[in-house]
């Protein structure tokens, strides 16, 4: 098993993936010559070629839409957009093209296209560099999210994405690239469905995604040592569709749930969370389900603003001894 | 061309013409809902153009005015006009409607209601057939209107960029919707907006099949020879009103009347009658078959067709096991 | 008190407007000479000169940005986008400008735009002309979301947000236009905030905006003349920021809680709204609210498909027939 | 010009140089986060053309790479550092950063992080201008690459379409981010790509404050008397990465060095020095005292500057009241 970085795990499925097929490719503004703003591409130009390691013009929608017209004819794009914000220029492809075709078309065209998005709030990129947009992908039918939180599942993932015959978004974390982590040798594939308990407890559970699972492993570990409380950590991983069965299973047992997201409340995964548990297991709540997220502001420059407005370890720890009243 | 393909092409936009009128009352008895936008006026451009392509072998995309675009590629008109119905036998299961026509196995590959979102799927048809190192070239049908959208510039610089197998077609029909060209376009001569990403290009009546046809065979070997996109504008007019809902205020009644006597239909028939291919009499015979076929066959068709199951709403939305497909 | 259509409350509060502020104009296609598709701009070119009422050519990021940067030097803009899924086109200036502007630079730009979506789904537009996305704007910190149920504030949302100094959105739609109601001869404002009780009860909530109003009034009506169950209506009317305070107040009166929204479930109104009880009154929930919601597919064409994607009054008396336990 | 106003220009060029390598040097030092984006290489651009602009008057809208436009505009120097430093002092009060410079006392619209976003807010500018009816007029700077986004060709069409008062100045330096423009671009003359908007357009030396000037002369006050928009593209260069992560490979050291020594500094003091308007130790003098003034006045401030209070976080947001001002 080698210890991979969250960068080169998503290298290498790339890798794999072209290397079995040739009708993967990979289009994105910067990934070919010079490898890739986080280096997930690096080294592929030079192995495959421009044909299929293609350096874009600065035009977000367009090059998406020929990832999605390439996509219905078979291929398997790889689409990178750099920064989850400049995805708000691609949606128009996306949203009314790569959505929908496949239910328009009565099921006729398929639309397997990988979309990856780099996002959330790195170190002070500003209002218009810092975002989370899972929840505006979740919010269509017809498109499957997921987001890896970890190098295997980066790694694992993206195998499934390209292998997939729906279009698949992809959202990364941009302070995630250097996380290393362990990825088994041998190839394998992370399912687009379902949760990963990734901490068992029995207290509370603590639904995270993408780098909110490691605040909330951290909140976990302290809350065991220092209250000897033993919070559940659910890993939701695939955010459409969302894993109803996996996240009222885990509150059947705790009884008490917290959502942590980077994200800002409004309308977001810890919304839906809670509107499902309230669906599914309200009876078993011993406690109002919360939110630990974002503060609703377009992100700040300044360093200090810029953390205040996103949540941290210490808020999770807060939220579960106000949750368990201690 | 014999006179035997004279009187189809003829024949073919006769049954166009009588397709979309059928059309328009089958909106009016509520049989088809949504927005219907008819294409009488243009139908040289679809048929001449397609004509020198290879439908059914070539790629090819359009808008929401599609109907003739679709039967010119080899889609059935009966399920066509089952989709226009909303029935389980229309080519696009009744999900699509008018706007969303589609036939892969024809090689249609739709039908969108967004004006300039096909201009990047055309070029990514061009892009997967590059890849797949076929012969076929894809062919994107717009409207003038539809160049004014951001996604015709990225994509005609990609498409340039990559040497991507694209014609583009577009029908200058002078307005979009209620606006007229010079209205909301700077350059009303479209083909002279690609220049700067050096496409090759040129501008046609598009009311005469003949003229058409002849454009379209330079452009179509362009694309198929130069593997490289071309840009082929054809000026044209629609005799109806944008959809069933417009009321056509924003035109005088001289310019429609001007562009009727250039009836795609009436020229080219007049012509064959001239060069005594066809009488008058054989005229009327053929319509009254065309006629036939769409009350006999085709509306029959679609109205006996059974509606999608409810049942089934939720099909569709993502393909049937296609997360682990792969894996058998 | 005159009876008007939502097109001529929205026309009215357009002329009154205008005819107050030379820097009021609107933007849009076939809003000019052909008076808008929806009937609300006829007129307003003959009177006000195609300086003010501009046709746009088929562009929609961009004149939006355009309306952004007129509204930034003090215009107000009241820019229409013929149907809300074209707006998946203009979130770029909408999302990263509009929204944004007045934080980024410190309070120092304002940036009153007004933008105008008809939506929803209205008579077999397919799957590319049929859509809410209220959700999409609400989960943006910057915007102000507004939505009209009636005429008279479909007239009085327009004129407060021609005022207010920040973006707002307003989501009409389609299938309303031609709908008639009162809407009084004084000019008036309808707050930009804040929900309003159109109907009171104290057994159940019906949570309720835009057209789903009609739907919640037709089930309390049938329910108290069937069941003999008196339920609140509430019309959310402002979705961003949403209010908490009197969300909560209702159903302390209550207790039970239904959200009746045309869009589909995931993040949406439904789910935001379950999350503030939740965090506001969970405690005094009787039982677990409920989301009346879309199926989530993309919107059918087949008519028999497309009624059975959205819900109805019917919808919302059976699901308050279960939720009392009738 | 006379020398007084030619030693100016060459202290505003020298100044710019130091106060960007002095914003490399506090990023090296962690007082400076996020992205930043340096402008040695291309001073004689924004310099150049505002300086026949009337700044404070005229709106400016640019890029990320926007200390210089800003300063140009009249902006303090002290308080685009302190916003560098995120500081409450800063003229976006430390909410901002490097890429969102702003000052509307003095016209400047910012400082936008994506790439193209800038193009309507231009236009926009350019309407509310012609609103009002001032003499004003909104001045765009964007880089090569932007010109590829949709936005480029939609406001292109709808400022010559309605006569808005726009100089669009494109600041070609060749590269975006890493890709070279001819990899990204199929006409990489910019100027030449405005054609089908019937937009004037003129391209020139970028590098000579001289030849800029010229050539922002004749665009200003086309656009100041005609109405109209103007496209002038300046050929450029950066002398630094993109950013401060960028590790420059994609450019050959012969390249850079070429370009090294068209240096709008050295080009401009050359020529100030040949015409004896300035010796070697006028310069060197010159040279401590902007260093002098940053060390001892700018970056002082800026350290020295408040940091935004947590409590304010949400600030901002909405504007105070804004939903009822209008009622007072
Ligand atoms: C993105 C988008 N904006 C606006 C519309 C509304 N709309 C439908 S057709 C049309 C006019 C298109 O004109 P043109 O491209 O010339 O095509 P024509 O109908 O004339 O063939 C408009 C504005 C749309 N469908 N999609
Ligand atoms: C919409 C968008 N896409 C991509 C980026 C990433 N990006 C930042 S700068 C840049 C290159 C821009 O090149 P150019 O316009 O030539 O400006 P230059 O930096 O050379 O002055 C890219 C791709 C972005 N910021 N915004
Ligand atoms: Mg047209
Ligand atoms: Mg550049």
């Amino acid at each position: 098993m080698a210890e991979l970085s969250y960068w080169q795990a998503i290298l290498r499925a790339h890798d794999e993936e072209m290397a079995r097929d040739p009708l993967v490719f990979a289009m994105g503004e910067d990934i070919g010559v010079a490898g890739g703003t986080y280096k997930a591409t690096t080294g592929l130009y030079a192995k495959y070629g421009e044909k299929r390691v293609m350096d874009t013009p600065i035009s977000e929608n367009s090059y998406t839409g020929i990832g999605v017209g390439a996509a219905m004819l078979g291929c398997r794009p790889i689409v990178e957009i750099m920064s989850v914000n400049f995805a708000w220029l691609a949606m128009d492809q996306l949203m009314n093209n790569a959505a929908k075709i496949h239910y328009m078309s009565g099921g006729r065209i398929r639309c397997p296209l990988v979309l990856r998005l780099p996002g959330g709030t790195a170190h002070q990129l500003g209002a218009q560099h810092s975002a989370r947009m899972e929840k505006v992908f979740m919010g269509v039918p017809g498109l499957r999210v997921v987001t890896p939180s970890s190098p295997r599942d980066a790694y694992g993932l993206l195998k499934s994405a390209v292998r997939c015959d729906d279009p698949v978004v992809i959202i990364e974390h941009e302070a995630m690239y250097n996380l290393k982590g362990e990825v088994p040798d041998d190839e394998h594939f992370t399912p687009l469905e379902g949760s990963e308990v990734v901490r068992p407890g029995k207290d509370l559970t603590l639904f995270a995604y993408n780098i909110s699972v490691h605040w909330a492993l951290a909140a976990a570990e302290r809350l065991a040592k220092e209250q000897g409380v033993e919070a559940e950590v659910v890993d939701l991983r695939a955010l459409k569709p969302l894993d109803r069965t996996g996240i009222a299973a885990s509150v059947r047992k705790t009884h008490r749930a917290i959502v942590v997201e980077e994200d800002e409340a409004a309308v977001g995964v810890g919304a839906e969370v809670i509107a499902i548990l309230n669906e599914e297991c309200f009876f078993e709540l011993d406690a109002a389900p919360v939110r630990v997220h974002a503060r609703d502001v377009p992100t700040p420059y300044n360093r200090r603003l810029e953390k205040a407005s996103i949540p941290n370890a210490d808020d999770v720890v807060a939220a579960a001894r106000k949750l368990l009243g201690r | 061309m014999d006179a035997t393909d004279q009187k189809r092409l003829l024949r073919e936009m006769l049954f166009a013409r009588r397709f979309e009128e059928r059309c328009a009352e089958a909106y009016q008895e509520r049989q088809i809902g949504g927005f219907l936008h008819l294409y009488p006026g243009q139908e040289a451009c679809a048929i001449g153009v397609l004509e020198k392509a290879r439908p059914g072998h070539d790629y090819v995309v359009t808008g929401y005015r599609d109907h003739i675009h679709a039967i010119k590629s080899g889609v059935d008109p009966k399920a066509v006009m089952a989709e226009l119905f909303g029935k389980e036998t229309g080519c696009s299961k009744g999900r699509g409607g008018s706007m969303h026509i589609f036939d892969p196995d024809r090689h249609f590959m739709g039908g969108y209601a967004l004006v300039g979102g096909p201009f990047p799927l055309a070029a990514g048809f061009g892009k997967a057939i590059q890849m797949r190192g076929g012969d076929e070239i894809s062919i994107c049908f717009l409207g003038d209107g539809a160049n004014n959208q951001g996604t015709f510039h990225e994509t005609m610089n990609m498409a340039s960029l990559w040497d991507l197998p694209v014609l583009f077609v577009c029908e200058n029909n002078l307005y979009g919707i209620g606006t007229a060209i010079e209205r909301a376009t700077v350059e009303i001569n479209q083909y002279k907006r690609v220049a700067p990403y050096r496409i090759e290009a040129a501008q046609c009546d598009g009311q005469d099949i003949d003229v058409v046809m002849q454009h379209a065979e330079t452009a179509v070997n362009y694309v198929r020879e130069k593997r490289r996109p071309y840009f082929l504008e054809l000026m044209t007019y629609r005799l109806r009103g944008h959809s069933m809902s417009d009321s056509g205020a924003y035109r005088s009644k001289d310019e429609v009347e001007q562009w009727a006597r250039r009836d795609p239909i009436g020229i080219y028939k007049a012509r064959l009658v001239a060069a005594g291919v066809l009488s008058e009499a054989d005229f009327a015979a053929m319509d009254q078959a065309v006629q036939d076929e769409i009350e006999q066959e085709i509306i029959p068709f679609a109205e006996q067709s059974p509606e999608p199951a409810v049942e089934d709403l939720e099909r569709y939305v993502y393909v049937e096991g296609g997360c682990t497909a792969w894996q058998n």
